[in-house]
């Protein structure tokens, strides 16, 4: 009998991601160089680390993945649970087919195509993705995307400004609706604060829809964003004259959720300028807020000084359709610190994605995802309304999100929700705090009945407990 | 040739969809809103989508396909099981105002990464926020904004670059407000310290720098850089598009920075995906941390209650810190790619330093090679490096000007004959500086084989003749591409049947 | 070109393992079986790994790369939530032996494909156990065997099958231990009933047989056929790779056979991966039930205790037929590819008819646009049909006679034409009595247009010159292959450098 | 206020899969045709179904991922508990690279490659297989796959007999070890009954070893079928000497695990002629039994009779290195019934799995994989040994597997683990009915000491229960 010592004590678990481990000192011999320190001479002594990292040491592929798992399996996954938080980012389900397709080598480990006689696939899906976009909000120009929502917004309005200041009357200042949440807000101010942009803000009525008349204070200012659904989820007819009110020298930029555009009226269809949103829902799983992709689409008017990347249809040496890149003088690489924007790195991948699932879903296939996140939450408003204790905030037409209001304070009841499995939705606390017993419900495609019957019997116990009546 | 609106079939959707709810209600819109004309999508059925996007996914090349020097980007390859993490519904179906007791497993990774970026940095806090290296410029350069604020130092309008910096540091400083001030690089594409003397004042705000610098040299006089910008008052600004080089060697925080961006999707290898997503996060010295955009990763021991739930000896939680600048992407960054960049960096842990190392083995494998080969073949006298030096770092440049004056043969030639050879070209025309420039960079996950036939056939290229490379590529997809027509016949979406 | 074997690379592995037990415990084994030599494997990385096979699958065409119409094969979209599916733990991390209480979920999906499989064919029982349509074959072959032994009918020694029938059929037979009677088919390809009564008798075991036949035509003949074969005592078998052309409209059952095999994978869609795996699930009417291989999936009332973990009003378990030949694969068949194909089921439920319209429906429009399109181009002359038809079922014959007789263009040089122009080639020489055969399977999964472009490619290939064809393809990875020089000079491995 | 009604009701959800859905009527009509039954009047009416089709309705996408979620969820995931069954499939961990690459579309949805030309990428993988496996077992040559590792053992033993047959002074006879699985000699049985060839068994002694003595009886047979390890996990160091003893005219057949092989000495090196095996531990999880593929390798004596098909290397036109099937003559397609086996469909999908697992194992990786499984196993034997209660059958080396024995029933034994989360083993009374007090316990590189200990304690408690005193 023999005995095998330590076979494996030697071994080195990252071995298996770096081909040249064990050939350093033929490499080095070749180059006339010893051991591994002669090639970091240059790096003077004072500035080098004198200990190991102090780190965990290395895992292996195994068990990484245990760990993962069970970090990760900590997580409460929405699917695992009734879930109604939203807020402006939506649990959906995305078709297999995306997930098989976008993590093909070619497209998840590509750069961007700066060569592009070697990158038309990524070129032309993008090229078709901005075809999509295009169609999606009824506008003739869209980028490849920006990083969310939040920041195609903030790029909306210094876009806006620089477009429409030197003829504005309230120049360097935007418009912004007051529901805007915070997060978002201060985004966009971030974005803002360099140009010396001033943010200011617009009304809404009681019932969630924007006051038209003091809309009239934006008009000769740069830009007003608004939101259709708004962040309570309403869809507010009111937009629609937006753009009358404004006026021609002042950009109407909507934010949009763009499922509900299966259904609600394209806003370049109502004059829109610039349309942005989250992109997230087509395509994307929720991903604890990011990756994501922001839409960013607008009139030819904003096209030389918008953000973001651009493809253009184009013919190669030999007449051939071929796509490349373009516009790129207003990027950074060209035009450095006159760039229209800093993006570089964007969120193409997320975007490809976003495009497959249109591609997949068609103009029918939208209208039904819209139809199905429209029905759930019109199912929930009703079964929640008769619900004791409960109150809709807003008798207005929503998308897929609504406010309710709960006896006691939202914070709490939330907290009674979960310890009952159920994630019951968003405390508006978190983004007004003047509305503490106030909580945003988000119903969407993947909402089922059983899911709200579960949150109003539960609602219904937590009205019991704060001494409603039954 | 395969066309997403070339599809004029049936009333189709790749998607069918069961009714849900949408059976037993009947939904409603105000009637002013509802949308008058579908978009002009096409209506593919999934197997036709499917081979659609196949057919695109053949015209394109990814480390996947073959070797991707380009540098400055760190295209290493993409370790798979990370993929897979990244889709574990811990990841994927968690929604970022999920309260914490939900996400102990999502915070003890960021706050895990935080960490572990602050120790290879030097830098005392860092955050996950950003989303790309230029959004962490941004980022940092705000929290610096915000600091002089505070401090009353608003005559600090000003940040310094270097010539040879990327695209994204001016733009990202001009964002801000700030006025750029450009230095010249040496003759040898090195940081020039008197020009740096000469314009750091009490209008600085911040010198932006990347170390090794974009030439791929070490700066040595780092340190004084940084000595005669804190002098004059101002703040340091490392750009971590570089971090690959010197991982576990030196840190910025050594060299004397404030302020660290990390290009996370290069250095820990979340897939570019053609363009995005990346991650950016920053980490920043004491003094610039209360300015921080939150909310940050923290710690502490869990109450009798929290420890049940807890994934270890701590309670993770969300800290704002006390005069952040806000936010700069709505929820806490890219979690999908910090998840990836996670699993990348438990496969190194404190081995990162072996991964640095063989880094910058291969970059300088590669210029001997290549060397090497131009010296067998007789073609020494076609390029010259971009700056002198014994050893690189992790990427390397070349000028092809003496190829360009000789031969006509410009480093655009060259790039579009590798394509012919099969491979991703190195990155061209940056830095600026270096004339005719190839930036090379081979990553530590390319083996020795693959740079020594790399270094053959870049000289093969050499070798062609200047005619041939005009007209190269020949064997891609499409050949050159017409970038001028591109700009000249703006064509940016599909023109359906009324043709703009 | 990539190699696996010529990696000369360092002491590398490509999956770096955890050390585990064998940190705690010093493995030994009897000394006289050490292995003394390693296996010459490749030492790769991962990166270069996955490089080499994402390489190779470039070199590889599917259905996902373009339209696939092999005769025969039926190669059909395979909807891409089933790979999702068949990857759930449920399923993947599963053993055969574990308890019934542990299986509930599988041996549920097990009945739900019995029971639907038995509707569909109009047979008593279904096993699922075959692995692929030549097992099924086989399996069924012997249930008919075991039938007869046990009725002492030991003369029954012959199995009757067409010259139009697949291999598998007399290979299957064969390996039974039955003789091969061979029945020449008619010259419209269908089968020749008297031919049939010549030799139907009391050796006769069984028939085999597919309908619609491999010329794509139905057999209107066939009960008349199974009569024939029943009377003189024997038995008739289905082969059910041509059942994508029937389901729902007709049945074996209908037709009066006694058992019949499925080709899971081609009707229900697992993928066929390069070739395999299948699944050749068998159905039979009653008199052949109890020789089944067992276990099948049984259900019945669950006890107080059961109903906890059953997963519907049932309790499954697995029943052992009466006089089970025994097993035909160690454990239940294939039942990874049977997930796929269940999920693959549910997406049409009882519209499984449109399915099969809509494959007769691809079939007949494309066989009338080539048609069409040659007429056009006025080369109706160089084919004609494989049989005369005013319908064809899924599939359908040409034959290339006329052409290679006019022209000197075989089927063959028709085929390599064609991989030229992007396509894969439909199946070719099968079946043997149609000269110069090409045999096109469309499936219901490809759209009109991509038939009509097809046909009008198929048209352009015939007015090719000969010269031409001859010496395609041009545009594949390799050009025509030898394969006289493979079967000549026999290198079935790597040879190393001890060339063997 | 507008309603929309019924938007999904004339939906049919197969519509996504069928391209030409909608478009019947003109495809009909180009054909001069006007409804689909025109395409089915060759169909006599006494043959048709008068009804639809008595299943459920069609299902979407979304539908049928939950209800597989449901069902598929309610199995119990051996990874999900600690899991000592093993009996010939093994738990193991597949690196994420395989399924991955695995399934890229050209792969997947890929036919026999009849084409060569456009199907170079399989031919060549497989090609690498073939010689995987050739330098696994220690064989010049191997197929690519046959269906599992029972069907590989059973067309040995018919292949067997066509090659020694004439010269076989015990013709049609082949001897097979004692201790092979019912299932597996079923299987066996069903395959050579055809061929009239009578399988008849060796004996093995008390301590699992091969009786050698009787083995000589098997001399002039056409082949021995032997495993290594054998399918009570020992390692038989007296296989070394059975080609020797049965002589040059009797196939020796060795059956193998084949990660043992990391480590076991290749039976092509101790005169093994044909070596099969299962090869689900290379590449692929347990999936419920299937799919798997069986390893078939020979001596070039086999070569012209053996079953499967077979990739060799050749040239193009233009001299250019390229791969094709080849050695058809003997297969079906061919020879019809005069072929070497029926066999058309294989496992090469689950083959090219192995083939990339071991790429990315490379001798190093198997021997490591080799030493887990082998280390785990002497681990549970040692706390095994000192479980009260239980006793180790076999005073042999083992590779993973090892029988105990238990105070009472296996069955109880094993249902009292189970109700404690456990998955202890396999009954051996499934296979052997005598044995009805033993477990085959199988421990892989899956296998933790924490699982180990579990099982001992339950182990402990159990006979506790019993009767057998702490
Ligand atoms: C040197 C340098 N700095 C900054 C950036 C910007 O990073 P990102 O693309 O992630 O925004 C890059 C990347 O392109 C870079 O190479
Ligand atoms: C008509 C026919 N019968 C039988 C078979 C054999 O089926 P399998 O390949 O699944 O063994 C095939 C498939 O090739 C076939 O086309």
């Amino acid at each position: 009998m023999d005995s095998i010592t330590d076979p494996l004590g030697e071994m080195n678990v990252m071995v298996d991601q770096l081909p040249n481990r064990g050939r350093e000192a033929e490499m080095l011999q070749s180059m006339g160089l010893e051991t591994m320190e002669d090639l970091f001479v240059d790096i003077p002594s004072e500035v080098r680390f004198k200990d190991e990292l102090p780190l965990r040491g290395p895992q292996s592929e195994e068990e990484i993945i245990a760990d993962a798992r069970r970090l990760l399996g900590s997580n409460v996954a929405m699917g695992g649970r009734p879930s109604f938080i939203g807020a402006g980012l939506y649990r959906n389900y995305v078709p297999a087919a995306v997930f098989q397709l976008v993590t093909r080598g070619e497209f998840l480990t590509a750069y961007t195509p700066y060569q592009p006689e070697v990158s038309q696939g990524m070129l032309q899906a993008m090229w078709e993705f901005q075809t999509l976009i295009s169609e999606l909000v009824g506008l003739p120009v869209a980028n490849l995307s920006l990083y969310d929502g939040s920041t195609a917004a903030a790029e909306a309005l210094t876009c806006a400004v620089r477009v429409h200041n030197r003829k504005a009357t309230q120049a360097n200042t935007v418009y912004v609706s007051e529901l805007i949440p915070p997060d978002k807000m201060s985004v966009m101010e971030n974005y803002c604060q360099g140009a010396e942009i001033v943010i200011k803000t617009l009304k809404h009525h009681d019932d969630g829809t924007l006051n038209l008349d003091e809309l009239k204070l934006a008009a000769g200012s740069c830009g007003v964003y608004l939101e259709q659904p708004n962040p309570l989820g309403i869809l507010d007819e009111g937009l629609i004259t937006v753009k009358d009110i404004i006026g021609a020298n002042t950009a109407l930029i909507v934010g949009v959720q763009p499922i509900s555009l299966g259904i609600v009226e394209a806003p370049g269809h109502y004059g829109a300028d610039i349309v942005v949103g989250e992109g997230q829902p087509l395509g994307s799983p929720v991903t604890g807020g990011g990756p994501l992709y922001g839409i960013f689409a607008c009139t030819k008017t904003y096209l030389r000084l918008m953000p973001g990347r651009i493809v253009g249809r184009s013919i190669d040496v030999d007449g051939k359709e071929a796509y490349c890149l373009t516009l790129s003088t207003r990027e950074q690489h060209i035009r450095r610190h006159r760039a229209t924007s800093n993006i570089c790195t964007n969120e193409t991948l997320i975007a490809l994605m976003g495009a497959m699932h249109m591609a997949l879903l068609g103009p029918d296939g939208l209208r039904d995802l819209a139809h199905r996140n429209l029905a759930a939450c019109q199912c929930a408003k009703e079964i929640l309304a008769s619900t004791k204790g409960i109150e809709l905030v807003h008798a207005a037409h929503h998308f897929n999100e609504f406010s309710i209001r709960v006896p006691g304070s939202a914070k709490d009841c939330l907290a009674y929700l979960d310890e009952n499995g159920i994630i019951g939705g968003f405390d508006l606390t978190t983004w007004y705090p003047q509305y503490n017993d106030q909580i945003l419900v988000t119903a969407t495609d993947q909402t089922s009945l059983r899911d709200i019957e579960a949150l109003s019997a539960q609602l219904a116990m937590w009205s019991m407990h704060q001494g409603v009546s039954a | 040739m395969s066309h997403l609106f070339n599809h004029s079939g049936a009333e189709n959707t790749g998607y069918s969809q069961p009714q849900g709810l949408a059976s037993v209600n009947e939904p409603s819109i105000p009637k002013g809103l509802l949308r008058q004309q579908s978009a002009r999508w096409p209506r593919l059925s999934e197997p036709e989508m499917v081979r659609h996007y196949t057919w695109l996914s053949k015209r394109n090349f990814g480390i996947d396909t073959g070797f991707y020097p380009l540098g400055s980007c760190t295209m290493k390859h993409n370790p798979r099981v990370n993929e897979v993490i990244a889709q574990l519904p811990g990841i994927a179906d968690i929604h970022p105002h999920q309260p914490e007791h939900h996400l102990q497993g999502l915070l003890s990774i960021f706050y895990e990464m935080q960490h572990m970026l602050e120790v290879c940095a030097g830098m005392d806090q860092v955050t996950l926020q950003p989303v790309a290296g230029a959004q962490g410029e941004f980022t940092a350069i705000r929290c610096i904004q915000e600091y002089f604020r505070q401090r009353g130092e608003t005559q600090r309008t000003k940040v310094i670059v270097p010539d040879s910096a990327h695209g994204t540091n001016p733009a990202s400083a001009a964002m801000c407000g700030f006025e750029i001030v450009e230095i010249p690089s040496l003759a040898d594409g090195r940081m020039d310290l008197a020009a740096l003397a000469a314009v750091a004042d009490e209008t600085t705000a911040a010198m932006m720098i990347t170390n090794p610098n974009t030439l791929g040299l070490f700066e040595a006089d780092i340190k004084e850089a940084s000595q005669i910008v804190h002098d004059a008052g101002g703040q340091m600004y490392y750009d971590g598009a570089n971090f690959n080089a010197i991982l576990g060697i030196t840190s910025p925080g050594l060299m004397g920075f404030d302020a660290v961006h990390f290009n996370l999707h290069k250095t820990f290898s979340q897939p570019h995906g053609g363009g995005g997503p990346g991650s950016g996060p920053i980490g920043v010295k004491s003094q610039l941390a209360p300015f921080l955009p939150g909310p940050l990763a923290a710690r502490r021991s869990p109450t009798a209650q929290e420890s049940s739930s807890a994934v270890d000896e701590y309670w993770y939680h969300w800290h704002q810190p006390e005069h952040s600048i806000g936010k700069v992407q709505q929820w806490h960054g890219n979690a999908g790619a910090v998840i990836r960049c996670w699993a990348y960096y438990r496969r190194y842990g404190n081995g990162l330093k072996t991964m640095s190392e063989h880094a910058v083995l291969n970059a300088n494998y590669l210029r001997h090679a290549i060397h090497r080969e131009a010296k067998k073949e007789g073609v020494s006298h076609l390029f010259v490096d971009g700056a002198e030096t014994d050893v690189a770092k992790h990427e390397f440049t070349l000028s092809m000007q003496p190829a360009k004056e000789a031969l006509g043969i410009s480093a655009m030639d060259v790039a579009k004959g590798l394509l012919d050879k099969g491979y991703m070209a190195p990155t061209v025309y940056f830095p600026l500086v270096v004339p005719e420039c190839m930036m090379i960079e081979p990553t530590e996950t390319e083996s020795k084989d693959t740079l020594d036939t790399f270094a053959e056939q870049f000289v093969q290229v050499l070798q062609t003749d200047a005619e041939t490379l005009h007209a190269a590529p020949v064997t891609t997809p499409v050949r050159r591409v017409d970038e001028v027509y591109a700009a000249r016949n703006l064509c940016l979406r599909h023109p359906f049947e009324d043709a703009e």
